[in-house]
């Protein structure tokens, strides 16, 4: 047993932190959020430039990790800096690139920027129930919400080919992208393909896709960790600074106790999403990442209300840095699958 | 025990509901069920309709243009005016001040304010909270120094809701520094025109503009501009916030968001199926729903007691606390009801075709992140759990 | 807008409230709810002669209540003193024979003791889920948990006959009875009938049951109200005299807003009743009652684990009131469908 | 980063499984596992076959007839105990009294008395908490006053656990009244024989006897029976309570508790189907495993932390809280899912065809009333709250 991280990974978390520190800063961070095209072409290739994106691959992919622990390891330093860049998009797309077999070249090295194309309005969250099509060569079908698609070079489309969920390549120029910005910061976009030109990269990629969720969803869960330890941190310094009555109000215990609590749930968020990071690649993963996604979500809402309520006014600013880590770990929930979604599937596995 | 209203309660209820199909417009009540903003005119204009009914001051004394409502009948108002989307009534002239003036001003300054207030000529603006005092109040730093016939302020106030479009401010100020902090606090008038007031927006988590911060520097008021005796503004402060409980529980607005969460759940499809087929989802409705039902009672309960005995009681105090804590629960719902298509920002940019979001909830995250104020402002619900154990324990 | 008890109903209450401060103190009543046969004839007779049982029906009925309100005024004052009587199980039973048109003489005077057997082992809470069979004027089935059971002199027993749900009329005598006392004091019974010979009262008696349950519901939800009154009461006192680092445990800010919000949620579940008792005969009767046991099940619980929690070891003891006060308030809810049950009543009607 | 357990520490993992499957007798598990209540005989009994494999104590030092096992090494065995029901081991000898008098007691008390914790020669209970004195521990009373070479002891003891079944019983009490209340108490071994000494049962919300009162008039305890210096016993209480820190989150337990709790939603019929088919009910019980995984985990990462540095951190406290809670909502579940089976009392009087609860959960209420004492207890969750918010704010 040993809960620390291996030097590799560490040395990685900590040039990212400092990476982050210096382009990802809070006023800069919130410009570029909120800005189309919520994109920093500077701040992406600092990111290639660390060898970032190799970290999602093993060594048989072409880059040096592929593991649950370095998903983690990564994320959870772009939470705590909340980083709008895609790099969750970009993760996702590696993923099904190495799994097809596919060039990963351009996209490790950061030149070509991926997107997963995967749902769509009226099903969300479930590939297989979407009513996009693949037929002769060309798609047909809206994608909704398709995080990274603001800037994608190419989306990965799940379609339905021969009554099987098949993933497929489409060049970006090639649809009709609308860009627009999240209230959490950053971007995506609706992707609409009227007969696209695009190539299959695998026939029956169901359980390719379901695996790349499954990535996806721990990234969440680890940059919601890393957004809690932040926004705790401030919220910790003002309840230890701030007066009222005469006495810092982290000395009413009332807040005190609320304060402890967040602190509490906050570790068993990390617990879980260690737990789900060592069960990648076993019989375990699913189950592991439901629970992992489930609980880092309605503990990253609890974190975002309480810290709000606890901090008063102040938290309810724009220029505050808390109100920002609050969207982003309200919003974290909504992205592949929220709390009710993963608990749901739980359910049906107790 | 009879929980219905009374024949003339519910005649009167009839005669809201014909007046705001009539006479409240479409344009106004679109804007207010899909959550955006209001501009100036848009207040200002249902100010008017109101006023040419006589209803905009209904709760104030005949004596200055109102009807003298009871508690019940401004429920009633307020409730209806809730469900029918109508934006809601600037409270700082009609609900603040006027009522104070009432009380505590001179004749003069009621002849002088009150009607300004009806026609729409003033539009008053709050200056209670400054940067080192939310929750405590009464360590409020602004200072007022008497300068013959004047005052000199200096400070800087905030959270000044709608600051920006008002053109006169009332302000706790501190006129002495003896005694007990809340010993040496004025109640001011000011005009915002004056030299050395300065009106900075304060952009919200969601991105709108509804505070702001209003800085006063050697700010020159006439001494009539002060109500009541000088040192007794937290009597009147304190006054005021026991006097402004109607509409505490936002019961209206919760049943109506309540069926707006209703309508959603139905339009959104999860699993191939409606959301609302969800059982999880739609417990998660239940369980607001029954607790929404319990402060729908309590809060009629309340206004029986206080047109009995003219004081609210503790319930003022659970009623803001159950009340905002439901229309958050329901705002919460509606924020997940939307899935991915919550996210996008600002959801309008998104359209026809292209709509991720049912009519009228393209805003929900934005509403969501916005309506974490109203358990913090007025007295946080901390504040008011102090009050209430004070009572209770002693 | 009236929230006042009229002048008959706060007579009966206060009557009855006198009557139990004398013959349900704390002791006399730990004594009687924990041992067989778990009833106090002279308590039951007390309450006879009280005139209790006629107000739970209208004055058509032979009685001079039977709405909603008599019988929360009357649940009330049974909760706050935790009364162990069946008078539940009378109440109900009376509606039923009033509904049918049968004699209800015996039992509005208290000499016939009624039961209502309704559940059985695999389907609680679901008449119309039952096994229990009535044919060729006989019965045969188990009912389970049948409250007042234990000193009933006849079962109204729902069985199906042709196809519908009866009520039948069994004797005490006719039934095999196992008679046990219950974790929060009382007593039920299993009822075993084998060829039991029964008269049908009424032959399609769903709506006829249904309308008793609720009713039952209601009563349970005020007796709950009555419960949390007494417990705060309680609780309250104790905040203010036990001392804890040198004050009184009231003092602390925690404590003091923890309690607040048991306070709160009193009111509500209050507020629930009130509602319920409204509704009840009309339109609104079904889902308000489903409002009330939920609610007051939920808050139930939450006052009985939190006044536990707050008073420490004490709470904990059989001495001290307190902790029976947390029994009842617990079990309430396993009577009559819990707060799960009813809130997934609910989302169906939603 | 490994979750897993090194080769050794599975061989060992797998030795225990081997060790419970054939010596814990069925009687006991069974008891266990339905949640009754154990008697003196059958605690007796499972220490014998413990101490007998050298186990008893094996978390104490060879030199003292331990094993000396490392945190991990305890955690496994006592996670394994519980996940096969083994009746917990006794442990106001065993993991209290033991590791202080190894690092506060004499040779000659170390000698006299370790060995009898062993060989089940003593039962001891502990005399900490007072009627005025329970999370405010060091507002204790009970006096021993020195009278040559003995001390004179009278005052009030309470919720000693298991008392009827000791023979002995070590206590706090106070020995000077000057100074800090910390700085005048003393840790003291007694006889319960003693003359003076008076043990009453309390009976508990459920009905059982587990906890006493123990009342000390005038008894007479040699000077010989002090643990430390006079004074110093503060110091040892602190060190107590630092020290006990294995099973803290109870870990093992809940994950039978939870096993036990599928097993009865499928056993359990609603509406027509199992229990365990109802999406709420179900969901419930997906929301309690995955608390109960991540307390797991955090339970490995403070043993891990503990192996390194010997200290287990503020991770004891967050445990302490976690654990419980997630142990309660496990109790709680069991008993809902009984529905109206399990409000009858004693359950147990109902058997063969009139038994209402599947095997094992006839004690469902009573274990759900009875561990609400597991988050008073030992230091209520709302002291662990104010030790973290010590940590956590200053």
């Amino acid at each position: 047993m040993n809960f620390e991280m291996s030097d590799d990974r560490r040395m990685l978390a900590d040039s990212l932190g400092r990476l982050l520190d210096d382009a990802c800063g809070f006023e800069h961070r919130t410009k570029v959020a909120y800005e189309a095209p919520w994109h920093d072409p500077a701040m992406w290739s600092g990111l290639a430039e660390l060898g970032l994106f190799h970290a999602f691959l093993s060594e048989d992919q072409g880059g040096f990790g592929g593991a649950g622990f370095d998903i983690t390891c990564v994320f959870e330093p772009l939470g705590r800096a909340l980083c709008p860049e895609p790099v969750l998009a970009q993760m996702m797309g590696l993923t099904l690139l190495a799994t097809a077999g596919a060039e990963t070249g351009p996209a490790l090295d950061g030149t070509e920027r991926l997107a997963l194309a995967v749902d769509e309005p009226d099903a969300p969250w479930e590939p297989e129930a979407g009513s996009t099509e693949f037929r002769g060569g060309k798609v047909t079908g809206r994608k909704s919400v398709v995080y990274g698609g603001h800037v994608a070079d190419r989306f990965l489309v799940a379609a339905l080919a021969d009554g099987k969920t098949a993933l497929v390549s489409v060049a970006a120029g090639d649809a009709s992208v609308t860009p627009y910005g999240m209230i959490d910061g950053g971007g995506a976009s609706e992707v609409v393909f009227e007969e696209a030109p695009g190539e299959v990269l695998i026939a029956d990629a169901g359980a390719a896709i379901a695996d790349a969720l499954d990535r996806g969803r721990l990234a969440l869960a680890a940059e919601a960790v890393g957004a809690m330890d932040a926004a705790l941190a401030l919220f910790t310094d003002y309840l230890k600074t701030r007066k009222q009555f005469g006495r810092p109000i982290g000395t009413f215990q009332a807040l005190q106790h609320r304060a402890v609590d967040l602190a509490i749930e906050t570790e068993q968020a990390r617990s879980i999403v260690i737990r789900a990071a060592a069960a990648m690649g076993t019989e375990a993963q699913g189950k592991a990442v439901a629970q992992a996604k489930a609980l880092t979500g309605k503990i990253a809402r609890l974190v975002a209300e309480e810290t709000i309520q606890m901090q008063g006014g102040v938290a309810m600013t724009w220029e505050y840095p808390s109100s920002h880590y609050a969207k982003r770990l309200t919003m974290i929930d909504h992205q592949l699958g929220d709390a009710m979604f993963h608990t749901e599937r739980l359910a049906k596995m107790v | 025990m009879d929980l219905s209203y009374s024949p003339e309660e519910q005649e009167f209820q009839d005669e809201v509901r014909a007046f705001l199909s009539e006479k409240l417009p479409g344009e106004l009540s679109n804007k207010v069920r899909r959550g955006q903003e209001l501009t100036k005119a848009d207040y200002e204009r249902w100010h008017a309709i109101l006023n040419a009914r006589g209803w905009l001051g209904g709760a104030w004394p005949k004596a200055y243009g109102g009807q003298g409502w009871s508690a019940i009948f401004q429920h009633i108002f307020e409730e209806e005016c809730a469900l029918a989307h109508a934006p809601r009534i600037v409270p700082f002239g009609l609900k603040m001040l006027g009522p104070v003036l009432m009380k505590f001003g001179t004749e003069a300054q009621r002849a002088e304010y009150l009607p300004r207030i009806l026609d729409g000529t003033d539009w008053w603006c709050q200056g209670y909270s400054e940067p080192g005092a939310g929750s405590d109040l009464a360590s409020l730093r602004t200072r007022a120094v008497r300068d013959g016939d004047h005052y000199i302020v200096n400070g800087q106030k905030t959270w000044t809701t709608l600051a920006q479009h008002a053109n006169r401010i009332f302000c706790l100020v501190r006129t002495s520094t003896e005694g007990k902090p809340q010993e040496g606090i004025s109640f001011l008038l000011m005009d915002l025109d004056s030299p050395g007031i300065e009106v900075r927006p304060i952009r919200l988590i969601e991105g709108g503009y509804e505070v702001n911060e209003v800085f006063l520097t050697d700010v020159r008021v006439p001494v009539g501009n002060l109500v009541g005796e000088e040192n007794t503004g937290w009597t009147i402060a304190k006054y005021l916030l026991g006097h402004e409980r109607s509409n505490i529980a936002m019961t209206g607005f919760s049943v109506a968001a309540l069926d707006g969460l209703k309508k959603l759940a139905r339009a959104v499809r999860r699993g191939g199926k409606p959301l609302i087929e969800n059982p999880l989802f739609a417990a998660r409705i239940a369980e607001v729903e029954m607790d929404l039902e319990a402060v729908r009672i309590t809060n009629l309960r309340m206004l029986a007691r206080a047109e009995k005995t003219g004081a609210p009681g503790p319930e003022a105090s659970m009623l803001k606390i159950k009340g905002t804590v439901v229309r958050q629960a329901l705002n919460d719902l509606a924020r997940q009801a939307l899935g991915p298509a919550a996210a996008p920002f600002p959801s309008e940019a998104l359209e026809g075709n292209l709509a991720l979001a049912p009519d009228g909830h393209a805003q929900a995250a934005a509403s969501y992140f916005n309506n974490r104020k109203i358990s913090i402002y007025g007295g946080s619900n901390e504040i008011q759990r102090n009050i209430l154990a004070k009572g209770m324990l002693g």
